[in-house]
């Protein structure tokens, strides 16, 4: 297997990192949004792993590599988590996307508090 | 020459269905083109001589992370058709 | 040694602490007493050995950079380790009587997990605070924004999800714009350590966007305006001690990371240009900040906008401290007034959980009578507002003082008049809050008593800001003690 | 709210400024390759992804192994997550796979665990086969029993936070260095550490397919979302 061309990788590294941001900026659905930090992170993973191929020597940089398991763990992680908290808010709320309008914050306070007495 | 049109072909499918499980209309499809996705990822990390990676996206990036997508998914479907009017606290 | 084993008492301890009470969820409360003695330990040991010896290294592993990581106590790690501490302890004590007052299910299944994400969210700080590297920087700056997304989340009514979800995936995008920095420099320096990066200089265009990726992504999390929005609703609808945890201390564990690479690893990259826009954002966060504070018709509301304007006082620290000129006054004036800030903010939040509790709301105008129920309340509400407006002889005082001299030895007029109209402000949004709870109304509708362990919490860290200005001149020869090589002009003033 | 097009106008800028740094980037890079390899020796185990993740840059992992706690008690933290409901067509098809897929995949979880010290795998891959043989029960039904015994999911969830932070505690002790392993224990303690901390992470990734705290039997927490039978 002759080694690839890391430039196209490279490019390639930076149009997933994008797309997943443009996504995550321009949709509304929180399970498409998840999904979108996934695209996004694999972009990154992309690059640490085509600069450890790169590496000068018979073998690819191991450290790059440990670094995007870590990642891919901790992204995955992050995806259980969203989704749990995305099913809790649409529970909560009817909804499976956040308003563009509650950061005006109309209602606060911890909501619980109201019921406590 | 085979390679290189080899790796063309797949860095084009991994950003295509990138694009395509983002926004697709039909969430369900969206879902396992990003299962596929992940496992192109897979395939682009063997070729880059990275197979710790490539055993991990296999089995997380793409696997678990598809298998909680999937059951996410379900639950909101249900949910939505439940209909359950939204509550305003959390206590009942 | 110290170093070693008061990373042990910091890092591992909590950690530990953190697994023990998911485990078992019972005894979370004297878990995290156990693990605040042993970071108090650590702590006072650390500050003993950097005042007396400079910096310390640990190199974890015995290999060093770039092959291991190294963790590193110098004067600004160990200030800020000690501003978390005093603020953590106090959560922690304040929070062992929050949970408890309700008696529902509800109420127990909140106090569980409270202190498993709380113990996670002290054992990232302090792993923050000591680390070296980058990429070891990305895991404990993810961990930190998990644990504090899932406190906020933790009142779990319709606000603070939706608020907890906007701020996870805020959270997430902007550690992920991070993360490609660190690959990018990486891929350019084949290092990740901090000091190895500050030796190398390099100036190829790769580190520029990579500092311009990362410093996207941390000012994201620092909630530096125009990336603020985030930060109001999560702020206000979390548990009281949970936005005293968030306001004071988890927006400033990535303002610490900001720091670490534009005064440390990318210094070369420092111009005025990049100080003066950095402190540029600041100075309109200041003024968005405070107008909205006034604006707002509940308490926890303002605080919240209260901390968008407070961040921005921070970032004045970068074209302060930048110039060779006076450097250090602005950085340690900045870092005071960091440092009162998180005091008095915290001492705010308890305040207003406080009122929350016992009044059943905190709409600002219906505040009347409030001080006649809860005077050790709304004493200390007054003090932590001495700090956050800037009067003397209050730590926000000395912090702000610091950074005035700086401006006017460097000849920034401009930043000087910043900083006071800044100050006019605060001052108009907190005199209307006490304006209101000081007017003796018809009556003192007080619900629910409070415990005095709540009220008093919140008293002694509003004194510690209030009258912290006596003593800046502590963490200015901290600060300077363990200045770390790569800032000449910082440790003696001196041109570079 | 900022329109589609300015959006993609700066994702495109975006897309330029990071294409452009990445292609500066030297074409042969500085990387830690050589630094790596040279010390394998000393590192207790003989593949190089191995040595870094747990030797060399084992701190990181050390937090890793925390954050995955992390996430599966803040997704506990929202409550009581649901059964995933039982499609009765499907199940005998789904317990025949699971009886010739169950063992395969433990015993590929083990392999993966003792070929990590000089071949590609380790404790992720393997917690992550494990994490997928448990989702497998869930989605089977067969998992009931064992998801109502909560307290011993808690030990083995903290298990491998405990155990790596336990052996860096020791390590301090020993050698003054933490995670500085004695000459010679190296393989051992690795193994130890790995061992603990595949349960964790195939119980952590495992459950957080519930999508919350185990659903509970009779007694319904008031945080529990609405039980729906199918």
């Amino acid at each position: 297997m002759p080694d690839a061309d890391y430039r196209l990788y490279l490019m390639a590294s930076a149009a997933i990192f994008t797309i997943g941001f443009y996504s995550m900026l321009t949709q509304a659905h929180l399970l498409r949004r998840i999904m979108a930090f996934n695209v996004m992170g694999c972009g990154v993973f992309l690059l640490f792993i085509t600069l450890a191929a790169r590496a000068p020597g018979p073998v690819p940089d191991p450290v790059p590599h440990a670094m995007v398991l870590t990642g891919i763990v901790v992204s995955v992680c992050a995806t259980g988590l969203a989704l749990a908290l995305a099913g809790r808010v649409q529970t909560v709320t009817g909804k499976t996307e956040l308003e563009p309008g509650e950061d005006a914050g109309g209602r606060s306070g911890a909501a619980h508090h109201g019921s406590s007495a | 020459m085979i390679w290189r049109s080899f790796d063309w072909f797949l860095l084009l499918a991994i950003v295509g269905l990138g694009w395509r499980s983002l926004n697709d209309r039909d969430l369900f499809r969206a879902v396992i083109q990003f299962i596929a996705f992940g496992l192109l990822a897979a395939v682009a990390w063997v070729r880059l001589r990275a197979p710790d990676v490539a055993l991990a996206e296999a089995a997380v990036g793409s696997g678990l992370t598809g298998a909680l997508l999937l059951s996410a998914l379900a639950r909101m479907r249900r949910r939505e058709q439940q209909a359950v009017p939204p509550r305003t606290e959390a206590s009942e | 040694m110290t170093f070693a084993w008061a990373i042990v008492l910091l890092v591992l301890l909590p950690l530990a602490a953190a697994a023990l009470s998911f485990a078992f969820p019972r005894r979370g409360g004297w878990l995290a007493a156990g693990a605040a003695v042993g970071i108090g330990v650590g702590t006072a040991q650390l500050i003993r050995a950097v005042l007396a010896d400079g910096a310390q290294i640990h190199q974890v592993g015995g290999w060093g950079a770039p092959l291991g990581i190294d963790l590193r106590a110098d004067g600004l790690a160990v200030w800020m380790l000690l501003v978390a501490g005093i603020n953590g302890a106090a959560v922690a004590l304040y929070s062992s009587r929050y949970f408890g007052m309700e008696r529902s299910e509800e109420g127990r299944h909140r106090e569980r997990y409270f202190w498993p994400l709380f113990l996670f969210l002290w054992t990232a700080l302090n792993a923050l605070f000591l680390s070296a590297d980058i990429f070891n920087l990305y895991v404990t700056l993810e961990m930190l924004g998990f644990a504090a997304v899932m406190l906020a989340a933790l009142a779990g009514g319709r606000d603070a999800l939706a608020a907890a979800m906007r701020y996870l995936l805020v959270s997430l995008s902007a550690s992920l714009f991070y993360l490609l920095g660190v690959a990018l420099v990486y891929g350019q320096c084949g290092t990740v350590d901090l000091r190895l990066l500050a030796a190398q200089a390099p100036a190829q265009p790769a580190p520029w966007v990579a500092l311009a990726l990362m410093t996207g992504g941390l000012a994201t999390k620092t909630a530096l305006l125009p990336m603020h929005f985030w930060l109001p609703p999560a702020h206000a609808s979390a548990p009281a001690p949970v936005s005293a945890l968030l306001s004071a201390l988890v927006v400033k564990g990535s303002f610490y990371i900001l720091l670490r690479l534009w005064f440390e690893a990318f210094q070369v990259r420092m111009t005025p240009a990049v100080a003066q826009a950095l402190g540029a954002l600041g100075a309109a966060a200041i003024l968005w900040g405070s107008i909205s504070a006034l604006r707002q018709a509940r308490l926890k509301l303002l605080i919240a906008h209260s901390t968008v304007a407070q961040i921005g006082y921070l970032f004045l620290l970068f074209p302060r401290a930048a110039s060779p000129k006076a450097g250090f006054l602005g950085w340690s004036g900045g870092l005071i007034l960091l440092g009162a800030h998180a005091c008095a903010k915290t001492a705010m939040f308890l305040t207003a959980g406080n009122i929350l509790h016992a009044v059943g709301h905190d709409r600002i105008k219906d505040l009347e009578g409030v001080t006649r129920g809860l005077p050790v309340s709304m004493f200390a509400f007054g003090l932590s507002a001495l700090s956050l407006v800037g009067l003397p002889p209050s730590g926000g005082f000395a912090g702000k003082w610091l950074l005035l001299s700086a401006g006017v030895a460097q000849g920034q007029w401009w930043w000087i008049a910043m900083v006071l109209f800044g100050s006019l402000l605060a001052a108009a949004y907190v005199v209307r809050v006490l304006t209101h709870a000081f007017t003796s109304g018809s009556k003192p509708a007080i619900l629910n008593p409070i415990p005095p362990v709540m009220e008093w919490t919140a008293l002694v860290l509003a004194i510690v800001a209030a009258g912290f200005g006596l003593a800046a001149f502590w963490p200015a020869e901290l600060l300077r003690a363990g200045a770390p090589q790569a800032m000449p002009f910082l440790a003696g003033g001196a041109a570079p | 709210m900022i329109g589609r097009g300015v959006i993609g106008i700066c994702s495109l800028l975006l897309m330029g400024a990071l294409s452009w740094a990445a292609l500066s980037l030297p074409a042969k890079p500085p990387g830690l390759a050589k630094a790596s390899l040279d010390r394998l020796g000393e590192s207790g185990v003989a593949h190089p992804v191995t040595a870094v993740l747990l030797n060399y840059r084992g701190y990181d992992t050390l937090l890793e192994v925390g954050v995955l706690l992390l996430a599966l008690a803040g997704a506990w933290s929202l409550g009581r997550g649901e059964q995933p409901a039982e499609n009765p067509q499907s199940r005998p098809l789904l317990l025949s796979l699971l009886r010739v897929l169950l063992p395969m995949l433990l015993l590929a979880a083990g392999h993966l665990l003792w070929i990590g010290a000089f071949a590609p795998g380790g404790a992720f891959q393997g917690g992550a086969l494990l994490g997928g043989a448990l989702v497998l029960l869930i989605l089977g039904g067969l998992a009931r029993r064992a998801l109502k015994r909560e307290r011993c999911l808690r030990a083995g969830l903290a298990l491998g936070v405990l155990v790596f932070a336990g052996i860096a505690a020791v390590t301090m002790a020993l050698t003054g260095g933490l995670l500085q392993y004695p000459p010679g224990a190296g393989g051992a303690l690795i193994l130890v550490i790995e061992t603990a901390a595949m349960v964790s992470i195939g119980l952590a990734l495992g459950l957080l397919y519930l999508g919350g705290q185990p659903p509970e039997g009779a007694r319904r927490s008031l945080l529990a979302t609405p039980p729906d039978h199918a």
